[in-house]
């Protein structure tokens, strides 16, 4: 067979595998059925990811702080999450005397759950979205939204000041970048005028002179991705935001209590929201599962879509070890008083920019806004001595 | 919503000038925001925005006015359009829009280069004042908004713009608001100007709620056009007026109010009270002129169901009120010592010129007075600025003279002014269009009084323009100190000002009426032979002499002697009975002060007096009752002392303690009744009405 | 029985109930924060009865229904926040919120 | 009238039920959760997805967390010693009963006359966002305001008083 039709069966050998597979069932199952296997897939894919992303954070933190990741369980260690598997399952689950049984029981399994039905409406590759809903956009943030009460019940039922701190700054904190990831999302949402995810993508799935229109590739496009990329930083939980598990400070936040399999649950659920919010990050502004260039639209568009969220993991895994972690306060004021105001800015743009229409003013126009305002914000901060160069004093 | 206007637009064949017409006025809007901004020191900074900010808005003023010639002269109708829904109310869709037309382009390139040479201006007359940059920020404010005024094709928008424009002013006359004069004019002005804008804001809602639709143009739907203007016109309007007339007529109320027309003309004058600048552009060149322009804009409402007169009723008041306010005005200038009041009346009675010629010649007789006169009085003004500061802030007239030898060029410059204003022939830009409207007067089919009219107060401003350049430039120096010439930076707009008060005839002659088939939209056609007709010639004839009887009157009255300020002036002496009401402003400010305002007065004490004396007596009187039953009662007291009595009060208090339990202040209790008493009406009413 | 057979009808029954239940709530319990709960659960019982009569409605195009669902969830936001904002100004100054030890009309 | 509705009620009643009964106020707080997730999913049983997640994204993550602290903050995680309800309770639950005597009566009476429309409605966000910006422009301004007041006055009320403020 022809290349070209090779590689588009490649591109939707997962939707052929799916209806081959289907196939088998007497018509009036097949949806269901097929709908079944798609959840299959998600499930034992991404748990997958997580084993792979553990080890490879443990190795490139190691490098990091030059020094050698895990390296004993397998070839270079990548057996360790193998290891770590089975040490969760077989430790004891500890559940203390005054805990609140039922609640603490079933926090971590709400959060699993939840962090798991973000990726039904995830594109993860032409014609691969498990349920291509109306309101996708809506339906993904709702899902994010309730993982905050099943923080609040790990914290709260096990009866450990840590632990209730750590759930109450984690809770504050995802409340109020919440309200700056959903506000970057708005303005893609204005611009490609559909909360479906698939139709964002088509939206972007475009190219002039073979460079393709994903959102970030405009001035507002640029400015919301950066502040989605810091919420969503603050809304897993990692660094520099890392502040619920501060170990330094609160032994391990809100999950303190919780060990064995519960505890994997966890981690599993605080991964696993890594990845949707990245894929989610990855649809809005970086096109999904479209090629970066035209040219190499050939290769499947799936591999486009894990790589894209491979490399926003990496990214997350590079801040971690570099950046260090902020104060409460810091941390709040970052939210409230340079985050949002700057994602509303970036809002007004993005109305000038669909206001504007079709024409080389609004690309002016816009740029010149948002730079001058990123501008003058520094300028001010250094005015003020907010921001802008440290001093350091060494100890002689 | 944008996206949508742009799509149902029939022939989308619009130029990028048109879609982006909005800049023009957006772009000194946004600079005089950041201007507010700025701290008070960045004075080079706030001046250079407002000045770059208006020359891009000129820049693209002129490109869209190349635009629409381009269009006139390929035959092509030229008038492009751009609408916006704003939002809509229930189905009714409230949209903003912008048009440019000949009216509109021509309007815009003298607003922003007018302004422009006057900002240049400023940045010298305003350098020793510490609120440099507030005056930018407001100045720009103003450009902005007049601009938007001039290209909004949304009634809604252009009266946003128009009160923008009231509020500039208002904050502009008011910049010295240390001066309590100051602070009453700029009160004066807003309150006045107030009056015309509530019959236009009437005038609007009658408009949208007859035709459905704020858009003057909407290919053919909007409310100058088309069927909706036919059925104002067979509307009924009340007083044998046609609903367009109607409506024209409280527009042109809010007209009255903005280019101070005879009523409400009272604020001009005292708007003096801003620095020059602000008269020049605001209360000479633009803003007063925009009730004319508004009055251009809506003409078709004015002029729709001409009758064989070939006039309206509409047209009728506006040509009585402009030619009375100009000789009005005109007779008041006479009698006038501050140099700027002079040029303020002069202002107004040229405004009821223009007025007049709208009344009758239509719109290109008064567009083109507005234009060449927007020129001239700028620089008249700015002359008087120059004057002003050369003689260290002296206004009186009587304090000046021999200035032609002190300041030379602001002499030449000011010379010039005055001649185009006085009408002199051929040479000057004001000649062309006065006659234009004298011509127009002579024609009118209704009567001649308004042509006699404008006859006497051209011999007027000739006469007091005269008095006035030999006091101040003429004769010696009677004031403090020694004068002396201004900075280059204000002298350079004098002589391009200059310039274009001349040159601008050319463009209105009737040997070549360019202006006026430019904005009739006809093929202009030159026909040079009608300047040696004999008609023309008597017509020249006239105006050389009307001009010639008011200069040589001046002259003869006050060339070149120059009296003591103390000695009251010429005509006082001869004549008094004629002197001192004009010298008082034929009492306007009093009579209004005698009449509307102690009306109001009188209001407010009869308010008072109700609350006090009527309100205030009722509640003492029933507190006087109640202390006359409390005597009774203790009188029953003591007469009728027994158990009896004891009884009932212990029953009354242990009622209010029944009662007063029900108060518990706990809330819940509260929501239970309340709860209760729904359940028992919704039981009822659901009973009631069982089938 | 035969009422149930209008799928409106369950809806409508539903509302009713829980709409009570937070009545009773909002009747019963001490606490200020509980009546606020309960009051939380009549409106949602409300949104209810809007949502289930716009999909059931005659004209569910007009969208009438939705949007007064829509709009009441944003107000109900609103009141939560205040409401809980009262409570807790009203603890600071009484170090109680149990409503019937709040009865004097100046904290 | 399917299985997946009377899952769904009983769920949300168990919630409102288990919210008004529980003693435990974080108890209560996560069952009246309970209850909204519920309502979430009927309003998704009604086809009107926009209104579910909303319900979701607002009460769950936001009323639901807002609750719960208030809760932590007034400290009515400790039980009260005075039980947790009131000394006339049977009055407010027999207004309650009432209540909802009078409303189901109401709509059993109407059975008949109650609207009967079984076709899904094809109503799609896009026709909703068109209706907010649309027609019903005004309410979303109102809205807007609204919240912002609240949210203002949420702060300010719920802001420490200056020392001898009080």
């Amino acid at each position: 067979m022809s290349a070209t039709s090779f590689f588009s069966r490649l591109d939707q050998i997962f939707v052929l595998l799916r209806n081959w597979l289907v196939g088998f069932l007497p018509p009036t199952m097949r949806p269901a059925a097929g709908v079944v296997l798609a959840v299959m897939a998600i499930v034992c894919v991404f748990p997958g990811l997580f084993a792979l992303t553990t080890v490879f954070e443990r190795k490139g933190l190691g490098r990091m702080q030059n020094r050698l990741g895990p390296n004993r369980v397998g070839p270079f260690g990548f057996f360790q999450p193998v290891a770590d598997g089975i040490k969760s399952l077989t430790k004891e689950d500890i559940v203390p005397i005054s805990a609140d049984g039922l609640v603490h029981f079933l926090a971590p399994l709400v959060l699993v759950v939840t962090v798991f039905m973000g990726f039904a409406v995830l594109p993860m590759g032409r014609n691969m979205v498990l349920v291509d809903m109306d309101a996708g956009v809506l339906f993904f943030f709702a899902m994010g939204a309730a993982t905050e009460i099943s923080v609040f019940m790990a914290g709260w039922s096990s009866r450990n000041k840590y632990s209730l701190l750590g759930a109450m700054r984690a809770i504050a904190q995802m409340i109020s970048y919440e309200v700056v990831l959903l506000l970057s999302t708005v303005s893609v949402v204005m611009i490609a005028g559909s909360l479906s995810l698939p139709k964002i993508i088509d939206a972007q799935n475009q190219y002039s002179w073979g460079l393709p229109h994903w959102y970030i590739f405009t001035p507002w496009g640029l400015g919301a991705f950066i502040m989605y990329a810091i919420a969503a930083t603050a809304e897993t939980n990692r660094s520099p935001f890392d502040l619920p598990e501060g170990e330094s400070e609160l032994v391990a936040g809100y999950h303190t209590e919780y060990s064995g399999f519960k505890f994997a649950l966890f981690f599993l659920g605080e991964y696993l929201a890594m990845f949707s919010i990245s894929g989610m990050g990855t649809t809005l502004f970086l096109g999904g599962w479209s090629a970066p260039l035209a040219a190499l639209n050939w290769i499947p568009s799936w591999i486009w879509f894990f790589g894209k969220v491979m490399m926003s993991i990496f990214v997350f895994i590079w801040m971690r070890g570099t950046l260090p972690r902020l104060r409460q306060d810091q941390l709040m004021n970052f939210a409230w008083k340079f985050v949002l105001p700057f994602t509303l800015l970036n809002l007004l743009v993005t109305a000038l920019w669909r206001f504007l229409g079709e024409g080389w003013p609004r690309w002016v126009l816009c740029t010149l806004i948002l730079a001058a305002a990123y501008v003058l914000m520094g300028r001010a901060g250094l005015y003020r001595k907010h921001i802008g160069p440290r001093s350091y004093r060494y100890a002689e | 919503m944008m996206q949508e206007a742009v799509a149902f637009t029939p022939g989308g064949a619009r130029s990028m000038i048109a879609q982006y017409l909005w800049l023009i006025p957006a772009l000194p809007i946004i600079a005089s925001g950041v201007i507010a901004v700025l701290r008070q020191s960045r004075r080079k900074l706030a001046a250079g925005l407002a000045i770059t900010s208006l020359s891009v808005s000129l820049l693209l003023s002129f490109i869209a006015f190349v635009r629409v010639v381009g269009h006139w002269a390929g035959g092509s109708v030229a008038r492009e359009i751009f609408n916006v829904t704003w939002f809509s109310v229930g189905s009714a869709p409230v949209d903003l829009g912008w048009v440019l037309d000949p009216l509109a382009a021509i309007m815009l390139l003298m607003v922003s280069f007018v302004g422009l040479l006057i900002f240049i201006y400023s940045v010298g007359y305003m350098a020793h004042d510490e609120n440099f940059t507030r005056f930018f920020c407001f100045l720009s404010l103003f450009a902005g908004a007049m601009l938007g005024v001039v290209i909004s094709n949304s009634i809604l928008l252009l009266f946003m713009c128009w009160e923008l424009v009231g509020l500039t002013s208002y904050l502009l006359i008011g910049f010295w608001y240390q001066k309590p004069s100051a602070a009453a004019a700029a009160k004066k002005a807003f309150i006045t100007t107030r009056v015309g804008d509530i019959f236009f804001f009437l005038g609007i809602v009658w408009l949208f709620s007859q035709t459905g639709t704020l858009l003057f143009y909407n290919y053919g739907v909007g409310s100058l056009e088309g069927l909706n203007l036919a059925n104002l016109l067979t509307a009924r309007g009340g007083l044998g007026l046609s609903a367009a007339g109607a409506i024209g007529l409280l527009i042109f109320a809010g007209a009255v109010g903005k280019s101070g027309q005879l009523p409400l003309h009272v604020w001009l004058p005292d708007a003096m009270e801003g620095p020059t600048p602000v008269s020049a552009l605001i209360h000479a060149a633009t803003m007063v002129a925009a009730g004319v322009f508004l009055i251009a804009r809506v003409y078709p409402l004015m002029s729709i169901g001409a009758g064989a007169a070939g006039t309206t009723s509409a047209l009728t008041v506006v040509t009585w009120v402009g030619s009375a306010t100009a000789v009005f005005a005109a007779l008041i200038a006479v009698a006038q010592n501050d140099i700027k009041r002079i040029l303020a009346y002069s202002t107004v009675s040229q405004l009821g010129y223009m007025m007049a010629g709208l009344g009758l010649g239509g719109v290109a007789v008064g567009m083109f007075h507005l234009i060449t006169h927007a020129f001239f009085k700028a620089l008249l003004f700015l002359g008087a600025g120059s004057v002003i500061h050369g003689c260290h802030e002296e206004q009186d007239i009587r304090r000046m003279g021999g200035l032609r030898a002190d300041m030379p060029l602001t002499f030449a410059t000011y010379g010039v002014g005055m001649l185009a204003l006085c009408g002199f022939p051929i040479v000057f830009s004001g000649f062309w269009s006065k006659d234009a409207i004298l011509e127009a007067a002579q024609h009118w089919s209704l009567s001649k009084v308004p042509f006699y009219l404008l006859v006497f107060g051209a011999v007027l401003t000739a006469f007091y323009m005269t008095r006035q350049v030999s006091y101040v430039f003429f004769g010696y120096w009677r004031g403090r100190g020694t004068a002396h010439e201004s900075p280059r930076v204000m002298t350079m707009p004098l002589a391009v000002l200059a310039f274009f008060a001349i040159a601008l005839g050319a463009i209105g002659t009737p040997g070549w009426p360019w202006f006026r088939a430019f904005l009739e939209n006809q093929p202009a056609t030159a026909a040079f032979y009608v300047l040696i007709e004999p008609e023309f010639l008597a017509l020249l004839g006239t105006s050389t002499l009307i001009v010639a009887l008011g200069i040589g009157l001046g002259l003869w009255l006050y060339g070149n002697k120059s009296p003591k300020p103390e000695t009251p002036d010429i005509l006082e002496q001869s004549a008094p009975w004629l002197w001192i009401p004009l010298r008082d402003k034929l009492y306007v400010d009093e009579f209004y002060r005698v009449t509307f305002i102690a009306f109001y007065a009188w209001w407010a004490r009869v308010a008072d007096w109700f609350d006090r004396r009527i309100w205030g007596g009722i509640v003492s009187a029933v507190a006087l009752i109640f202390g006359l039953w409390a005597k009774l009662n203790r009188a029953l007291d003591m007469y009728w002392v027994d158990g009896s009595f004891d009884k009932t009060c212990e029953e009354l208090s242990n009622g209010g303690g029944l009662l007063a339990r029900v108060q518990s202040g706990l809330v819940q209790n509260y929501l239970r009744i309340l709860a209760a008493a729904v359940v028992a009406l919704a039981a009822i009413l659901l009973w009631s009405s069982r089938p | 029985m035969t009422a149930l057979t209008s799928p409106l009808t369950g809806y409508l029954l539903v509302a009713a109930l829980l709409f009570a239940i937070g009545l009773a709530g909002a009747l019963v319990r001490r606490n200020a924060i509980m009546v606020l709960i309960g009051i939380e659960l009549m409106l949602n019982a409300a949104n209810l009865n809007f949502i289930a009569f716009w999909r059931y409605g005659p004209h569910p195009e007009a969208l009438t229904g939705m949007m007064f669902a829509i709009f009441s969830i944003a107000v109900a936001a609103a009141e939560a926040a205040v409401g809980l904002g009262l409570v807790i100004a009203i603890y600071r100054h009484t170090n109680t919120t149990e409503l019937d030890k709040i009865n004097r009309m100046k904290g | 009238m399917n299985v997946v509705f009377y899952l769904l009620a009983a769920l949300t009643i168990a919630g409102g039920l288990a919210a008004m009964l529980l003693k435990h106020l974080i108890h209560a707080a996560l069952a009246v959760t309970v209850a909204f997730a519920g309502l979430a999913l009927l309003f998704l049983q009604l086809d009107a997805q926009f209104a579910g997640f909303a319900q979701i994204l607002v009460y769950i993550g936001a009323v639901a967390i807002l609750i719960v602290f208030a809760i932590l903050l007034t400290h009515g995680a400790e039980l009260p010693r005075g039980g947790v309800f009131s000394g006339t309770w049977f009055v407010g639950l027999a207004i309650a009963a009432g209540v909802f005597a009078v409303l189901g009566w109401a709509v059993l009476q109407s059975v008949h006359a109650l609207p009967q429309q079984t076709a899904a409605p094809a109503v799609t966000v896009h026709d909703i966002g068109n209706a907010l910006v649309g027609s019903y422009v005004l309410p979303l301004e109102i809205v807007a305001l609204l919240l912002t007041a609240a949210t203002i006055g949420a702060v300010i009320v719920a802001m420490h008083e200056k020392a001898g403020q009080k």
